[in-house]
């Protein structure tokens, strides 16, 4: 672990450094609901929240550079009334994004920008809106408390120390946080806090890392599953069989860091509108139809299918690593416990179940 | 869409009260406008051309007008358009005269009020789509409901050009109240002198089919092709048979039933003809008179009948009879005067209604046409007739005119003086209404040749004194109690719709005002229409009228009815649902609603169901868009669509 | 005529909006007769036609209303007059059900009515609008559901 | 002994295939499962985390039946038979091709509720039910809680824990007591001010992703890929994220199941975002048990109010 820099922040200071990064940027952070202090969402931060690095987020921070509804522009329709005939069309693009930082967020979330950047940075186009939102954004990430039974970062070349995606890691160490600064953004972050951290607590962080890293070493790993989808594809029953249950919700895909498909829109009202980019779920009837009617994904097997490929076959194939983060939420909050890991798995065994 | 806005001035109908130039300047700033004007009178010949010519001009592809009512000149509008080429349901109106000049005189909030209905419009426009209905043949014939005097002369004028008829009537006779009256007014002619002939005519004519002693079950079905079904009461004689000898009458031993002919002033045998003049001219027996019926013993009239016609063992029986129009002319029935306690109609025998009093002027009445009291069959020396009883008085649910009793009065009077000349006559009246051609004249005949005293008040009271009656009332022009002795008192009992007609508006679909009297479509311009397509009206079932109002109404919708089948097949209303197949999802609550059986399964290759509108039974209500969830059912002109884009419109 | 009920138009109040669903045969007529007989009405309704109260969707009601309309009225044919012979039956328990339901997301339910008026009835129909004008007058403006509370 | 496998495997013979439950990625959340094997039928299991209700599939997944096919097999609790009655009272199902095993309820878990009440925080490796508590065995230790205190909302407030339709029953477990007032969360809310209320459900669905497992969780929701809140033409809803698009989606849904819902509150339960739904539907059940004495799912035959009227002038 090469460190440009790192420093120290007491658990007593944290509050006090959240508030001064909030003057400076949007600042959203993991932290319990008003109504429900027992589930942990993603907020923008405001003085007095106590931020729960410990219980997993429902929701991850994607929101915050993909947002669910995104403007990309306005549109007026107008006309002089000398000359009715003539209309014209104003268009108006949306304003320049605010800085913001993701805060205390898990490796896993940060690697899902990891996914998001290949996809709208690093291809043969770069998506301006998205390019807007990430240059002014950083990422603190914090060394992960601990999996529950849904988790599964170690099966996609990930771990719980894992510092892609972030600019800057925390690791929690007693009395406080070892911040250490990944890139040119997070120095500056880093270099600004003024309080190297002791030999003591340096040694502490890298024992933390160090047994975060090792915890999941015997998962078994989903990293090569590309010819196993390729062999299955065809297999019209394995699908239906494995997607019996789903419910075809947008639970999973709307909740997944790394799942980036959206539809455009233009929502208008009279005169004016806007022209809209939306979250889409590929587990929806809606995102394959086609105008004619006909829809190459009628049923929810094919449409998972769709998912599972383009995470581990598509998209790993071409970027090295699947589109998935192992957060587990797609089947932590599945209505139905739907299981990809299970699903994914299966691909790869030999003997046919279904006849 | 390329869309023109047509605001109309309507003279200063609508100026008056709203800047029409605003509004059409402030019209080019919604959508899709292209032109926007104010005009004159947009309805008028020069105003359409102007539309016609902007719509060629500006190339055109839908048009808001801005106007009066669309229930007044839609369809003005809408052929307009057609000339200029457009589909005509390209066609909107903003009411801006009846929902905002008219009823409000702040020109700045009318104003604002029809930029925004015309924005509403324009909004609706846009989302319009060209429709066009489908042809379906007609079935030429027509049902007359009611064979009064309203029903004869629709029936005969309608058979006359040659259509197929079938008139119905309650009662076992055609006629109606007129054939109960002696005389009509103003002429002094005698009523089943100028009525009997109409009747025999109806007997007569081949293009007539006759069903009486039949009420109507119910109507399906639209305009061009109803089904219409049928009750025909069992009469326990086979009118096939039956020669109308009156045997029967002569020897039924159960003799002493009140004749609801001569208003219970006689009586009349269990098995009766109704009246010499009857059409059709057949025996019936009134099962609650019969003593067969009552005892289960008798059958004289059975044994004796030369002819075998009657059978004890009939009943009812359902006839279906489809048709493409229906003429309803269900006529009026009297006012019940026991309304009015403090009158003692009912208690004392010689306080009668104008009605009873027209059945004993008759030459074929109680009395053989000479005036006697119905108590001792005493000549009366002083006659007293009450007006508006039951008519203009709020208090027993008749706020309105019945138009006719006046002229009754003075028409009795007069008759009364002609039998009597010795009798004094007096008229208690309100205001004596008599606007028909020589009415009035009729009126003041009353008064200065017949000497029938006029006093303007109302009576407080009726009371007997001795073998007369006391009539105690106010003289509004004297200003004083008056008393008059009387011998016989009239009451001129109101019009109200005939019983049963409530339920009868409900079985046709058409409407009935509070009173019960049935809706014509526009007060004035469509006075024998219906709000319901080939649904017509004629006669008191719309209003008290008297008979020549009446007359004229049953050729006016007989004239309806001609011009409808003047033509071979009509173009049903494209307003209908449609149901997008790849929508439905195939739940049936279309199906579970639908008023009018216009939805159907439809079983497509692989097995799915959906639903299927048919179009030339869907009415066009709407109910089932509704109802979907999937919203895949959408009521054309009317769809989800057009009513969110004109909300929206507002909310802009 | 109230006429303090019918010179509501200034400030505020103008900007004040009524949608009125009325029923082609009966109400939307009854509206017409009103007109015809000059009986003076606040102007804060606007009226869209449709066939008949059946065709009223209960969506259209709460859709006016979160995009903060300040009142909706509905009208049709009384009871057993209904032109399609049933459809404002249905319309009657729908319309109902939606009005209950609305204070238990917070809408004020005086915002919504339902009522019937007969093509005839023009001085009824003036005093219903005249009534729910000032009703809402009362009321002002509606925020809809477009306020976000964190 | 009579117990879930001896009941499926005596009616085996009737049924292609038995809709039950399995166990899932942990002890927490079991699955539902298509038996269609009888060797399978060892891993069905009925506990108290066995929540999802099972007639969602049948509309949806099982409408056209084929030829020559025996019945479909399904496990109901109490709600899921109401929703069974109700899409059989509407002829979304055919009564004759369901071979119902009744399972009286003693009431489901609400796993977030658990989770909440711990105190332990290793990952648990199993759950057993006994005299009212609820037994959790996790890597670092055993705690129990009692059932009550984790009760689904839904389960507080049912009035049929017994199933009111089934060919089979289960009688093994003794159903829930009924609640005295099982619209007592509804009148919690309407208790407030009208400006509170609104505050609340602004605040509760501004959270909502629109990710429509609510929808498609629900039994009734029969329309499924052609809902109108995805629907362009005609257009009630836009993509906009605004709190007032969101309303609209749930004013759908709600409108769509008023004198229908079977308050089997899966809507709620399913919600990634934990949004009190469900509370909408109730009220709308309270509605029509109010108006017209109507309770959905409990007469096989009934028509739904909303599908009906009444002809006289004054009624309703």
């Amino acid at each position: 672990m090469a460190m440009k820099s790192a420093s120290f922040v007491s658990s007593a200071d944290l509050s006090g450094l959240l508030v001064r990064l909030a003057e400076k940027a949007e600042l959203w952070v993991p932290a319990p609901e008003d109504t429900a202090p027992h589930r942990v969402t993603f907020r923008p931060f405001q003085a007095g929240m106590d931020l729960d690095g410990h219980r997993l987020p429902v929701t991850s921070p994607k929101k915050l550079l993909f947002p669910q509804g995104e403007e990309l522009l306005r549109f007026r329709t107008g006309r002089s009334s000398s000359e009715a005939a003539m209309e014209t069309v104003l268009l108006e693009e949306s304003a320049d994004p605010r800085p913001t930082i993701v805060f205390g967020c898990r490796p896993c979330d940060a690697r899902g920008f990891v996914v998001f950047d290949r996809a709208f940075l690093q291809g043969p186009f770069v998506d301006p809106y998205y390019k807007a939102r990430r240059d002014k954004n950083l990422v603190v990430s914090m060394v992960c408390p601990g999996p529950d039974a849904a988790c599964f970062c170690g099966a996609v070349g990930s771990h719980p120390a894992d510092t892609q995606g972030s600019d800057v890691q925390m690791i929690p160490v007693s009395e406080g946080y070892v911040l250490h600064a990944l890139t040119e953004k997070g120095q500056e972050l880093v270099r600004h806090l003024e309080n190297a951290p002791s030999q003591a607590q340096e040694q502490e962080a890298r024992h933390v890392w160090e047994s975060a890293r090792r915890s999941v070493e015997n998962v078994v790993s989903l990293m090569d599953s590309a010819p196993h989808f390729r062999k299955r594809f065809a297999d019209a029953a394995f699908w239906r069989l494995h997607t019996e249950r789903c419910l075809s919700c947008g639970v999973c895909t709307f909740l997944c860091p790394t799942c980036y498909c959206f539809t455009i829109t233009d929502e208008t009202d009279g005169v004016q509108g806007q022209r809209l980019r939306s979250w889409d779920a590929c587990m929806f009837h809606h995102f394959t139809q086609e105008a004619s009617g006909h829809n190459p994904r009628p049923t929810k097997a094919e449409r998972f299918r769709n998912r599972v490929g383009h995470k581990f076959s598509y998209f790993a194939e071409k970027h090295g690593h699947p589109a998935c983060c192992g957060c587990g939420r797609c089947l932590r909050h599945c209505p139905v416990a739907m299981d990809i890991r299970a699903i994914v798995r299966a691909m790869g065994e030999t003997e046919d179940v279904h006849a | 869409m390329r869309i023109g806005v047509f605001v109309c001035r309507c003279g200063t109908n609508i100026a008056g009260t709203v800047d029409t130039q605003a509004v059409a300047a402030r019209a080019l700033a919604s959508p899709d406008v292209v032109y926007a004007t104010e005009l004159l009178y947009t309805c008028s010949e020069p105003g359409q051309q102007e539309i016609q010519n902007a719509v060629l001009s500006h190339r055109l592809q839908g048009v808001v007008v801005a106007a009066c009512s669309p229930r007044m000149h839609e369809l003005t509008f809408r052929r307009a358009v057609e000339k200029a080429g457009l589909n005509r349901y390209m066609l909107e109106m903003a009411n801006i005269r009846e929902h905002v000049s008219w009823i409000g005189q702040d020109k700045a909030a009318n104003t604002e009020k029809a930029v925004e209905l015309v924005r509403m419009a324009v909004a609706k426009v846009r989302r319009n789509e060209p429709l066009f209905g489908s042809q379906v043949p007609l079935t030429k014939r027509v049902m007359v409901i009611g064979g009064g005097v309203a029903g004869i002369q629709a029936a005969l004028d309608c058979a006359d050009a040659g259509l197929d008829v079938v008139l119905v009537e309650r009662e076992p006779t055609i006629g109606g109240k007129m054939a109960k009256l002696d005389k009509t007014f103003p002429t002094i002619d005698c009523s089943s002198c100028i009525l009997g002939p109409k009747m025999v005519d109806v007997a007569q004519n081949e293009n007539i089919t006759l069903h009486t002693a039949t009420e109507v079950e119910s109507l399906s079905g639209t305009i061009g092709n109803f089904t219409v079904t049928l009750r025909k009461k069992a009469v326990y004689v086979d009118w096939d048979a039956c020669t109308g000898c009156g045997l029967c009458m002569e020897k039924c031993p159960s003799k002493k039933h009140p004749d609801g002919f001569n208003e219970g002033l006689a009586t009349a045998p269990a098995i009766r003809i109704p009246f010499p003049q009857a059409i059709p001219k057949k025996a019936h027996i009134e099962r609650s008179a019969c003593r067969y019926f009552t005892t289960g013993k008798c059958r004289v009239c059975q044994k004796i009948c030369p002819v075998g016609a009657v059978r004890f063992d009939m009943e009812d029986r359902q006839v279906v009879e489809n048709v493409g129009a229906v003429i309803v002319a269900t006529g009026y029935d009297l006012f019940d005067p026991a309304a009015y306690g403090e009158y003692g109609a009912g208690r004392y025998p010689d306080v009668i209604t104008g009605m009873q009093f027209e059945r004993i002027l008759s030459a074929s009445g109680p009395f053989g046409g000479h005036i006697r009291r119905p108590s001792d069959g005493r000549e009366p020396r002083d006659i007293v007739f009450v007006a508006c009883v039951g008519s203009r008085d709020k208090s027993v649910g008749r706020p309105y005119c019945s138009g006719v009793c006046c002229m009754v009065i003075a028409k009795q009077a007069i008759l009364a003086r002609d039998h009597l000349p010795e009798a004094r006559c007096y008229v208690f009246y309100m205001d004596i209404r008599a606007p028909g051609k020589n009415y009035d004249e009729f009126v003041r005949r009353a008064v200065e040749e017949y000497g029938v005293q006029y006093i303007r008040g109302r009576v407080g009271k009726i009371y007997p004194k001795g073998d007369r009656l006391v009539v105690q009332g106010a003289d509004t022009l004297l200003g004083a109690q008056v008393e008059v002795e009387a011998d016989l008192v009239v009451l001129a009992t109101g019009v109200e719709p005939s019983r049963g007609a409530r339920e009868l508006a409900e079985k046709l679909h058409i409407s009935a005002d509070t009173h019960g009297f049935f809706m014509e479509g526009h007060p004035k311009l469509k006075p024998v229409e219906t709000n319901t397509a080939g649904i017509y009206l004629a006669g008191a079932c719309q209003g008290p009228k008297d008979i020549p109002a009446s007359v004229a109404q049953g050729s006016a919708a007989a004239a309806k009815v001609l011009a409808l089948f003047a033509r071979d097949s009509m173009t049903t209303d494209p307003q209908t649902a449609h149901v997008a197949e790849k929508v439905c999802i195939g739940c049936g609550k279309c199906l579970t609603v639908c008023p009018f059986g216009a939805i159907q399964w439809k079983t497509l290759r692989d097995g799915t169901k959906k639903a299927q509108v048919l179009e030339t039974v869907c009415q066009g209500c709407g109910l089932c868009n509704a109802t979907c969830p999937p919203k895949a059912v959408q009521l054309r002109h009317f769809t989800d669509d057009q009513i969110l884009a004109e909300l929206e419109a507002l909310c802009a | 005529m109230r006429d303090e009920a019918v010179t509501i138009t200034n400030q505020t109040e103008s900007s004040l909006r009524i949608v009125g669903f009325l029923c082609n045969w009966c109400s939307y007529g009854g509206a017409d007769t009103a007109g015809v007989c000059r009986f003076r009405q606040p102007p804060l309704l606007r009226i869209i036609r449709i066939p008949c109260t059946g065709r009223m969707d209960p969506m259209f009601v709460v859709k006016a209303l979160i995009q903060g309309v300040d009142g909706v009225l509905v009208s049709g044919c009384h009871p057993k007059d209904c032109h399609y012979a049933v459809g404002n039956f249905y319309a009657r328990r729908r319309l109902e059900l939606v009005g209950r339901f609305l204070p238990f997301i917070g809408i004020d339910p005086r915002r919504f009515r339902y009522t019937w008026v007969s093509a005839s009835e023009g001085q009824r129909w003036q005093q219903v609008v005249t009534e729910f004008s000032a009703l809402i007058a009362a009321l002002g403006p509606n925020p809809g559901f477009s306020a976000h509370v964190r | 002994m009579n117990t879930l496998q001896s009941i499926v495997a005596s009616v085996w013979d009737q049924v292609d295939m038995v809709l039950g439950w399995q166990p899932g990625y942990d002890p927490l959340h079991p699955v539902p499962a298509f038996v269609r094997d009888p060797k399978d039928i060892a891993s069905l299991i009925w506990n108290p985390l066995c929540a999802p209700n099972l007639s969602v599939y049948l509309a949806k997944s099982f409408k056209a039946p084929t030829r020559g096919e025996k019945k479909i097999g399904i496990l109901a609790k109490g709600c899921d038979s109401r929703s069974l009655t109700a899409l059989i009272q509407e002829g979304l199902v055919d009564r004759n091709r369901l071979l119902i095993i009744g399972l009286p309820c003693p009431g489901t878990v609400d796993p977030d509720a658990l989770t909440s009440v711990r105190t332990q925080s290793g990952p648990i490796t199993d759950v057993s039910f006994a005299d009212g508590m609820v037994q959790l065995t996790a890597t670092d230790g055993v705690e129990r809680v009692p059932l009550d205190q984790v009760l689904a909302r839904r389960c507080q407030r049912c009035r049929h824990p017994h199933p009111v339709l089934y060919d089979v029953l289960l009688e093994e477990v003794v159903p829930r007591p009924v609640p005295k007032d099982p619209f007592a969360h509804v009148k919690a809310l309407e208790n407030q001010p009208l400006e509170a209320r609104k505050a609340f459900w602004l605040r509760e669905l501004e959270r909502c992703l629109r990710c429509y497992a609510c929808r498609n969780a629900c039994p009734l929701c029969v329309c499924q890929d052609q809902c109108l809140a995805e629907s362009r033409t005609p257009k009630w809803v836009t993509q906009k994220d605004t709190v007032a698009d969101k309303f609209l989606f749930h004013m759908i849904h709600t409108l769509h199941l008023a004198g229908r819902c079977t308050e089997c509150g899966e809507c709620e339960r399913v919600c990634p975002m934990k949004i009190p739904i469900g509370l909408l539907k109730e009220k709308t059940a309270h509605i029509a048990m109010d108006l017209w004495g109507y309770e959905s799912g409990t007469d096989p035959a009934a028509q739904p109010p909303l599908l009906s009227y009444d002809a006289s002038v004054n009624g309703l």
